[in-house]
């Protein structure tokens, strides 16, 4: 029996398991039991539009939390694995120098690219973003300042202020719930924090305020990945 | 009568998507691929557009607005990965 | 009952459809990769623009937001599309056989090496 | 509609697993698995899918129409993204690793670990 | 300094647009965002230098938007014909045009302008030469194709930012 064959028949297999799974597949008319419960109280309890948003950050903060803490861990391990001698560095990463359209339409657009990660996660209980997208958003504006300028290097310490800072000001958010309330740990309701009323950026309570350090944190985190990423090219 | 010309606009880009696959898929060259590639977003774009707006929800565009941005950032990377350093 | 500009709206929508299509057809038409990509990237953001103008038409409370995406659609689709035709001239993609002229390689051999791409 | 992007999201699986068992060099490999975990994200937010619903947004254009989709499975899937994200950059960065030892990116020359 | 105030100025238009209100909550958060980011990003960011804020530059920007509208419609009536006749009227060829232009915004918007317009794609900027992938070339000489492509987008470009 050839190597094909045993392939085949492994995709076969699988396909067999999941076939049934797909034909009791009826599109439903109705929500099942916890959908439901947070469509119904989802606004009243957090005062997030974006029920996505309350179920992620307050609903099952928890979850998020080790969630970032598995985005640490991976960031720091690539960080280890590939880091390079400080004493062979090469001269330049380029061949050919980067066209001058690109160079001159970085300088606008990477500050607008920010500008938009920002309004990302500041956004999040009312729009469809959040901290971990506008984090992504803000980390493609970094793969722009690599690509336009062969020579730029990431300020680690920059990186590793703002992703500490905005990691342990998380963590802070959620003792003071913890605290300061009934005993939930990150829950969004921490006196101090505005409530304003439901659909304007001040609301929501703590969620935005979250939001906002989750994106600083996982923009820093993924801005590390790529930039140990483009360092570990450049060496030889 | 809006809504059939927008479902009418639906299926004419839906229809340009499938053309560009063609071209994705017959290459032959890499760059051939990556013009492909941005055409296909630039149609997704629109098609997110006509989305919100049978759907009548503002907030979609912020999706289209991310994927031009994802777009825009794929296309130069793919490039720049072709030709080593640009 | 809909107002005459959403109707205005709708017909330009179809006819930002139709030009995305035109610029699917020319990309598959064309004989070689410039050809293709002068017609791709004109005629889809073309189609996108026009889209965005026949959205704005229907719902005028998007203005500002669909404002800030043609902005960016009309300043980004070129400069990429720039890229490209660099990266593939620099890496020895054929022109068409109709093509007349070709200035650009009488460059100086100095300034305009090609790219050797190692496998 | 919703039967197309189940169908969709089930192919997506199969093609993926058959590219990691298939594929020899190891960034293809990482590709397939890629597909693979989108083609289960997007099985999942087909499953909280409710016909006529509308995104978990209850602004005011939502409140119009009444009727959404499940917000739970879309939570599960955006941190299931951000973790696959995680072990994609992960598993790249291994392979970097390796390519720089030995030179090679084919799955076949590495035999440190087989019996 | 101007530069700042210039890209403090485009981020904030652009967190207006986005947000689509002018309630004070967002004016507050947009212009601290702004702040910050043009903080951070302002040592590069020397082409805000080159924008001139004059009536003249004012009224040459109005005109070059209609110009470019203009030539952006008939690009496209232009593509269409191409492509949907059967038989390819195609004539391509790249050829080399020289631009007076001097700064750095100038030159971008130009070479924008040039892709998005009639069966043109800048395909290489070197120094003072754009050199011009064309759908239908005419002549293979410089002065010609300067002309005839470059000179009516060039006389505002000139007036907007020198």
């Amino acid at each position: 029996m050839g190597k094909k064959t045993m392939i085949a028949l492994i995709t076969l297999a699988l396909a067999f398991v999941i076939y049934p799974l797909y034909q009791s597949y009826n599109g439903s008319e109705t929500l099942k039991d916890v959908g439901q419960y947070y469509i119904d109280n989802g606004v009243e309890e957090t005062g997030a539009q974006n029920l996505v948003t309350s179920v992620v950050v307050t609903y099952r903060g928890l979850d998020t939390l080790g969630e970032v803490t598995i985005l640490f861990l991976a960031a720091s391990v690539i960080s280890f694995f590939l880091s390079f001698s400080k004493n062979d560095r090469i001269k330049s990463r380029s061949i050919r120098s980067v066209t001058e359209i690109l160079t001159t339409s970085t300088q606008v657009l990477v500050p607008m690219i920010f500008m938009f990660g920002v309004y990302i996660f500041v956004n999040g209980h009312l729009t469809p973003g959040g901290g971990f997208q506008g984090g992504a958003v803000i980390a493609s504006g970094i793969i722009l300042m690599f690509l336009s300028n062969p020579r730029f290097k990431l300020s680690h310490k920059v990186i590793q202020f703002v992703e500490s800072t905005s990691g342990i000001v998380f963590v802070l958010i959620g003792a003071a719930g913890a605290l300061m309330m009934d005993g939930d740990f990150l829950s969004n309701k921490i006196p101090g924090f505005g409530f304003g009323e439901v659909g304007s950026i001040i609301s929501a309570g703590a969620i935005p305020v979250i939001y906002t350090f989750l994106g600083l944190k996982v923009g820093a985190e993924l801005s590390n990945v790529l930039g140990v990423f483009v360092e570990s090219q450049s060496e030889k | 009568m809006v809504d059939i010309l927008i479902y009418t606009a639906m299926a004419i880009s839906s229809i340009g998507v499938l053309v560009a696959l063609v071209r994705f898929v017959k290459g032959p060259e890499k760059v051939d691929r990556i013009v492909a590639v941005d055409v296909i977003s630039t149609i997704g774009i629109t098609l997110i557009l006509i989305l919100a707006t049978l759907m009548r929800r503002e907030i979609y565009i912020d999706v289209a607005i991310v994927y031009a941005i994802l777009g825009f950032i794929g296309v130069i990377v793919v490039s720049r990965f072709i030709k080593r350093g640009m | 009952m809909e107002g005459i500009l959403e109707i205005t709206g709708g017909v330009f929508m179809v006819l930002g459809a139709v030009s995305l299509l035109v610029a699917s057809i020319g990309l598959y038409r064309m004989p070689d990769f410039y050809n293709r990509i002068q017609i791709g990237t004109k005629a889809s953001t073309f189609g996108a623009s026009l889209s965005i103008v026949g959205v704005a038409l229907i719902f005028p409370g998007w203005i500002p937001k669909l404002l800030a995406m043609l902005l960016f659609i009309l300043f980004t689709n070129p400069i990429s599309s720039h890229i490209v035709g660099r990266t593939a001239y620099f890496t020895n993609v054929p022109l068409s056989k109709r093509t007349k002229v070709d200035r650009l390689k009488e460059m100086s051999p100095g300034h305009l090496k090609k790219v050797k791409t190692k496998d | 509609m919703e039967y197309i992007i189940i169908t969709i999201g089930f192919a997506l699986t199969i093609f993926g697993l058959y590219g990691i068992l298939s594929q020899k060099n190891m960034i293809k490999i990482i590709i397939g698995f890629s597909l693979f975990t989108t083609g289960i994200n997007i099985v999942m937010v087909a499953i909280g899918f409710i016909r006529g619903g509308t995104a978990p947004i209850l602004d005011e254009a939502g409140k119009e129409i009444g009727k959404y989709v499940d917000p739970l499975p879309q939570a599960l899937v955006l941190t299931s993204i951000v973790i696959g994200l995680g072990v994609t950059a992960l598993m790249l960065a291994y392979v970097m690793k390796l390519y720089q030892d030995k030179k090679s990116l084919n799955i076949n020359d590495y035999k440190d670990l087989k019996w | 300094m101007k530069k700042y105030i210039l890209l403090f100025i485009t981020l904030m238009i652009f967190w207006l647009l986005l947000n689509s209100s002018l309630s004070l909550e967002v004016f507050v958060i947009g212009a601290g965002v702004s702040i910050l980011i043009s903080l951070m990003f302002c040592s590069k960011c020397d082409i805000f230098n080159e924008i001139s804020l004059t009536p003249k530059a004012i009224y040459a920007t109005l005109m070059f938007i209609f110009v470019f509208l203009g030539a952006l419609i008939k690009a496209n009536l232009s593509i269409t014909k191409r492509v949907l006749s059967p038989s390819l009227p195609i004539n391509p060829g790249i050829v080399k045009v020289k631009t007076k232009l001097t700064s750095k915004v100038g030159r971008m918007v130009l070479a924008n302008a040039i892709t998005l317009t009639p069966g043109t794609f800048t395909l290489e900027i070197d120094g003072e030469d754009f050199f011009i992938h064309w759908v239908d070339v005419k002549s293979g000489e410089t002065e010609e194709n300067t002309k005839e492509i470059v000179s009516s987008f060039e006389k505002y470009l000139k007036l907007m930012y020198g």
